[in-house]
């Protein structure tokens, strides 16, 4: 810390965290009840789940709704994962995780996710209100 | 610093592990996104997920995904201050909410979910 | 009772002698329930080995000196009683994450130099005059920031800090709560002076919420807390169009 | 070896030493001020101080009664034309502190809260719960990072004043980290390096208050005035001598015997557990004689219950309070109550100086426990220390600062040589010594309890005789010290050795001054004088530097202005 520095409030971190901060909300509310219900009670049959039948998961992924929720759950949730294991990485002792390289892969990554999911949501059953 | 630090004290691990959800999780929502995908391909394109190791994949998941509900929603707990008139609300309280709001937003997911299977 | 002793293994380096701290064990009578580790290092430096060395002054655990690994956790041994420890060996080695200077005793300049960089004072646009006499300022202000200015500067959380340990220039949880505790004192108008600070790339953002400085405070200060509401705090003013003080 | 040079030179860092640092630079901004402490300044001991700092703040208040009280409590040995510029200083420190950031205890309506204090008429000691030395002295410190003009050396031990021409130019340190020898001249320097509690056993002083500016001072030619009054606090825990604030007793504790009786309305009626120090102490003492006290592993002890408080009060005013209790005693104070009994807590005396901290030597200044300014005369009251270290910190770095202004600087080459003669002195006692035998240790252990028994509470000629005499034999043995420790690296030993030299230095002024103080009067309570003698002792004890252990003494009048002598009783 010479005399010259002069301190300035790091905004490409507060945005890295406020984005991380979020999806760490969306996934921890959303994610369980996901997991459970799509990836467990589904496929066991225990209850009748959308995506077990093409007729019934078209329908709802129709909904434009549907898709904005998709969106915003997996946007927010991969700059929570891209941040997290960036940091992970770091705590590995990997100090190359901090720089801007790795955080030009890791949220571009997100960012990446995102458009393909949006490419994905956009290509995937149009947008009906049925 | 020892790189295997983290595995000195129990306290670490949980923190480390806090942390590593979010592979896991990354990789399911991958899935999520590829089975949606697979819609694209018409009625008869379309595997429903029924596989043993899918299910067993999830359980995993579903471990880790709720250790991140439980440590985030406690944290932000801890760290929301919010004045209503004047006076601090206990983070008690803010908690008890978050854990609240994971129930209600689980029920409205799983009911969506189930309700339109019919 | 009276024939009761206890193995002590200190941390011994000299760097004009050795390249490596190594232990020594040191057998040292425990005569007393209320015995702390700190009462142990002083037997041995009064009666078998004068050359120990180590920080110690008030041995109330207020003054912060003494702060050491007991046993692989940071304490103050002034405040680390024996009895939680005999019949086993206590370990006594140098805080964690700071540069070794001798036996047991690390170099703390590093904080010393953070913690006049968080401007730990009161700042005001306007300085009121001694004759206008106190600030008015209720018990419940206080509450707001009183756990933040209990921190004793004992270092404990710096040595429990992973991040600290990989990145030296973190600016670390105490230097971070004293920093919050003048934010949220009510006479205080310095949070933009002090948030550049804080808010930098190695401040609050190198956090990733470890949480064991909360832990280790032998004082019941939580700079884990600090840390993550100054994170909120910061993207709040920026997120929110009339971004206020809290 | 390294040659810095200041304007003016604070030694300590505590309270005292800080706020003369900050008055300097207030009252000249183009002065440079050095600070050294042998300590970083926030483990200085008044981090300790628990219960206040008392001031005539409020409107049910006046300096007279807080100046009355004080002198009184003096036992009629404070000057009182300090004194009575003291309490009117008080109030204006407190509110700096204030501005400061100290976190002060405050009333409903946001202004300062007071509460009761032993020895006070009337409720005026500020208070920031039950730590407040604590939050003053991170306070000041954190301001004084504000100031570029001053620059600390931590962590560096003064081993010798700088005496050129009679006037005093700077000090020679020890920087502990390199085990190098420093000179570090200064036009003018201030002395704040606190107590001796540790010459005695059983103390709340910290390790660090080994009377080292006193010392400092007395070997270059200062006098120390009334060293003989040393304060026993009446509440301290068994075996670890940790302070059990007065404030316990403020906010309305209870003092009991062991027949559960509040044996004070024997000793002081009229004001029970507030009544001074030294009386409490003696009443403590002699119904441990009388068979009334406790009988524990440590020593006799008495309850201090404060049950009756309820916890929320306790929580709200003596948090500190229930964790030491908690944390040593294994009790919780709102459940049982707290074992104490008397223990060293404070040195009346100090290096002889005047209002504004001035000693007798040209350039040298002293402030804090470490001087004597005749604020406190033979017993000092609780809570009139911290405003002592803030009022009288401020008058010595303000003089100070306005005598560098127009002093000459120190000339180099008797300073240089002082230097090499005083590192060359402290190389071959400790370092380079062949053939000692002693260990610094025992020799300190002895010293302490030596001054335990002879020194204490009560004192007689027998035990004060002995004492010297064992005092002297001590130092014929520390003559001999052999240092294990031969690294120059934070030689933690050669600093004890050191601090060892300046305590029984310091303690025979305490047991030569007490011995010629014939009379009882204040914290000094004679067996074989019991009464207070104002035709031959309303005088101060001045003791100067000899080549023996036994001191020149000197007797000074006392400043009277309107408060004479009376009987004292509570």
């Amino acid at each position: 810390m010479n005399a010259e520095h002069r301190p300035r409030t790091a905004i490409d971190h507060l945005f890295f965290w406020f984005m991380f901060a979020n999806g760490g909300v969306i996934t921890a509310l959303l994610m369980p009840v996901h997991v459970l219900v799509q990836g467990i009670l589904g496929p066991l049959g225990v209850v009748p789940v959308v995506d077990q039948h093409y007729d019934t998961y078209a329908n709802v992924i129709g909904n434009p709704l549907v898709k904005l929720y998709l969106l915003v759950l997996i946007g927010f949730a991969f700059f929570h994962f891209a941040h997290r294991l960036r940091y992970l990485l770091a705590d590995f002792g990997v100090p190359a995780a901090k720089s801007l390289p790795a955080q030009v892969i890791f949220y571009g990554g997100a960012v990446v996710v995102i458009l393909v999911t949006i490419w994905i949501l956009l290509t995937t059953i149009p947008i009906s209100f049925g | 610093m020892p790189l295997n630090w983290w595995t000195r004290q129990r306290h670490y691990f949980l923190y480390m592990l806090r942390e590593f959800t979010a592979l896991p999780m990354a990789l399911w929502l991958i899935w999520l996104l590829y089975e949606i995908s697979g819609l694209r391909s018409g009625a008869h394109g379309y595997t429903p997920p029924r596989s043993g190791l899918f299910v067993a994949f999830s359980v995993v998941v579903l471990l880790f995904s709720l250790y991140h509900s439980y440590t985030f929603l406690k944290l932000a707990g801890v760290i929301m201050r919010i004045k209503v008139l004047d006076r601090q609300i206990p983070s008690r309280v803010i908690v008890f909410t978050m854990f609240g709001a994971w129930a209600v937003a689980s029920a409205v997911i799983a009911f969506v979910l189930i309700w339109f299977a019919r | 009772m009276a024939d009761k002793t206890i193995t002590v293994r200190a941390a011994r380096f000299d760097p004009e002698h050795d390249k490596e701290p190594r232990l020594q064990s040191y057998e040292v009578p425990f005569y007393d329930e209320s015995m702390v580790v700190l009462d142990a290092l002083n037997h041995i430096k009064n009666h078998i080995d004068g050359s120990l060395s180590y920080r110690w002054s008030c041995r109330m655990g207020i003054c912060g000196s003494c702060g050491m690994m007991v046993n692989g956790t940071p304490k103050l041994t002034c405040n680390a009683f024996l009895r939680d420890y005999w019949p086993r060996p206590v370990v006594v080695q140098p805080l964690n994450n700071f540069p070794l200077i001798r036996d047991l005793v690390i170099d703390m300049d590093d904080f010393m130099h953070k913690l006049k960089s968080i401007k730990p004072w009161i700042i005001r646009k306007q300085e009121l005059p001694l004759g206008a006499g106190e600030h008015r300022q209720t018990n419940e202000q206080i509450d707001d920031f009183r756990q933040f200015s209990e921190c004793i500067n004992c270092m404990l959380c710096y040595a429990a800090c992973p991040i600290y340990g990989l990145n030296e220039e973190f600016l670390g949880p105490a230097a971070t709560a004293l920093a919050r505790r003048y934010n949220l004192d009510s006479r205080d108008e310095g949070l933009k002076d002090r948030l550049p600070v804080v808010a930098e790339a190695e401040g609050i953002w190198e956090c990733s919420f470890v949480g064991e400085c909360s832990v280790v405070c032998p004082k019941g200060v939580d700079p884990a807390k600090a840390i993550q509401q100054t994170k909120l705090d910061t993207t709040m003013r920026f997120v929110l169009p009339y971004g206020n003080r809290e | 070896m390294d040659f810095e040079s200041y304007d003016v030179l604070v030694v300590g860092g505590g309270l005292a030493g800080i706020r003369a640092a900050i008055a300097a630079v207030e009252a000249n901004p183009n002065v440079r001020v050095g600070m050294v402490s042998k300590v970083y300044p926030m483990r200085s001991h008044t981090v300790s101080a628990e219960g206040g700092a008392a001031a005539a703040l409020g409107p049910g208040d006046s300096f007279e009664t807080h100046a009355f009280d004080t002198i009184k409590g003096s036992d009629y040995l404070a000057d009182q034309d300090v004194v009575e510029a003291f309490v009117r200083e008080a109030p204006v420190e407190i509110i700096q502190m204030e501005h400061w950031g100290c976190p002060w205890s405050r009333n409903p309506d946001g202004t300062i809260a007071v509460r009761p204090f032993g020895g006070m008429s009337t409720w005026r000691t500020c208070f920031a719960a039950d730590k407040t030395g604590f939050h003053m002295l991170h306070a000041v410190f954190q301001t004084s990072l504000k100031y570029p003009q001053i620059i600390r050396h931590d962590e560096a031990f003064v081993t010798k004043l700088l005496i050129e021409d009679s006037r005093c130019v700077g000090v020679v340190a020890l920087d502990i980290k390199t085990g190098r020898f420093d000179a570090i001249t200064a036009k003018s320097v201030i002395l704040a390096t606190g107590g001796v509690g540790r010459v005695y056993a059983f103390t709340t002083n910290g390790n660090i208050c080994t009377g080292d500016g006193m010392a400092l001072a007395y070997r270059a030619g200062a006098g120390l005035k009334d060293m003989e009054m040393v304060q026993f606090h009446p509440t301290g825990l068994p075996f670890t001598g940790i302070l059990i604030t007065e404030a316990v007793r403020g906010e309305g504790g209870y003092l009991l015997n062991k027949d559960g009786e509040r044996f004070l309305k024997r000793y002081v009626p009229n004001k029970m557990e507030l009544g001074p120090r030294d009386i409490i102490s003696r009443a403590m003492v002699t119904e441990f004689e009388e068979g009334r006290g406790f009988e524990g592993p440590h020593g006799k002890y008495m309850h201090l219950d404060v049950r009756h408080l309820g916890e929320k009060v306790i929580d709200r005013k003596l948090p500190f309070m229930r964790e030491l209790g908690r944390e040593y005693v294994g009790i919780d104070i709102v459940k049982e109550p707290i074992p104490v009994r008397p223990v060293q807590h404070y040195e009346m005396g100090g290096v002889d100086a005047n209002i504004s901290g001035e000693t007798e030597i040209l350039g040298l200044y002293a402030a804090g426990e470490c001087a004597n300014v005749g604020l406190n005369g033979g017993n000092r009251l609780g809570s009139n220390s911290l405003p002592e270290c803030l009022v009288f910190g401020a008058a010595a770095g303000r003089a100070a600062a306005h005598y560098a202004a127009t002093a000459k600087p120190a000339t180099a080459n008797p300073v240089d040589a002082m230097l090499w003669d005083e590192a060359r002195r402290v190389e071959s006692d400790y370092l380079e010594k062949k053939g000692g035998n002693e260990r610094i240790g025992p020799i300190r252990e002895e010293m302490q309890h030596e001054m335990d028994a002879g020194a204490g509470v009560f004192r007689n000629k027998e035990g004060l005789s002995r004492l010297a005499r064992n005092l002297g034999g001590l130092r014929e043995r520390f003559e001999k010290v052999k240092v294990d420790d031969t690294s120059r690296t934070f030689n933690t030993e050669i600093i004890a050795a050191l601090e060892l030299d300046f305590m029984l230095e310091v303690a025979s002024v305490i047991v030569f001054s007490g011995l010629a103080r014939e009379e009882s009067r204040g914290a000094h309570a004679r067996r074989d004088f019991p009464e207070r003698d104002d035709e031959h002792f309303l005088k101060h004890t001045v003791a100067y530097h000899t080549n023996t252990l036994a001191p020149r003494l000197e007797y000074r009048d006392v400043h009277i202005t309107e408060y004479q002598p009376q009987a004292r009783s509570y």
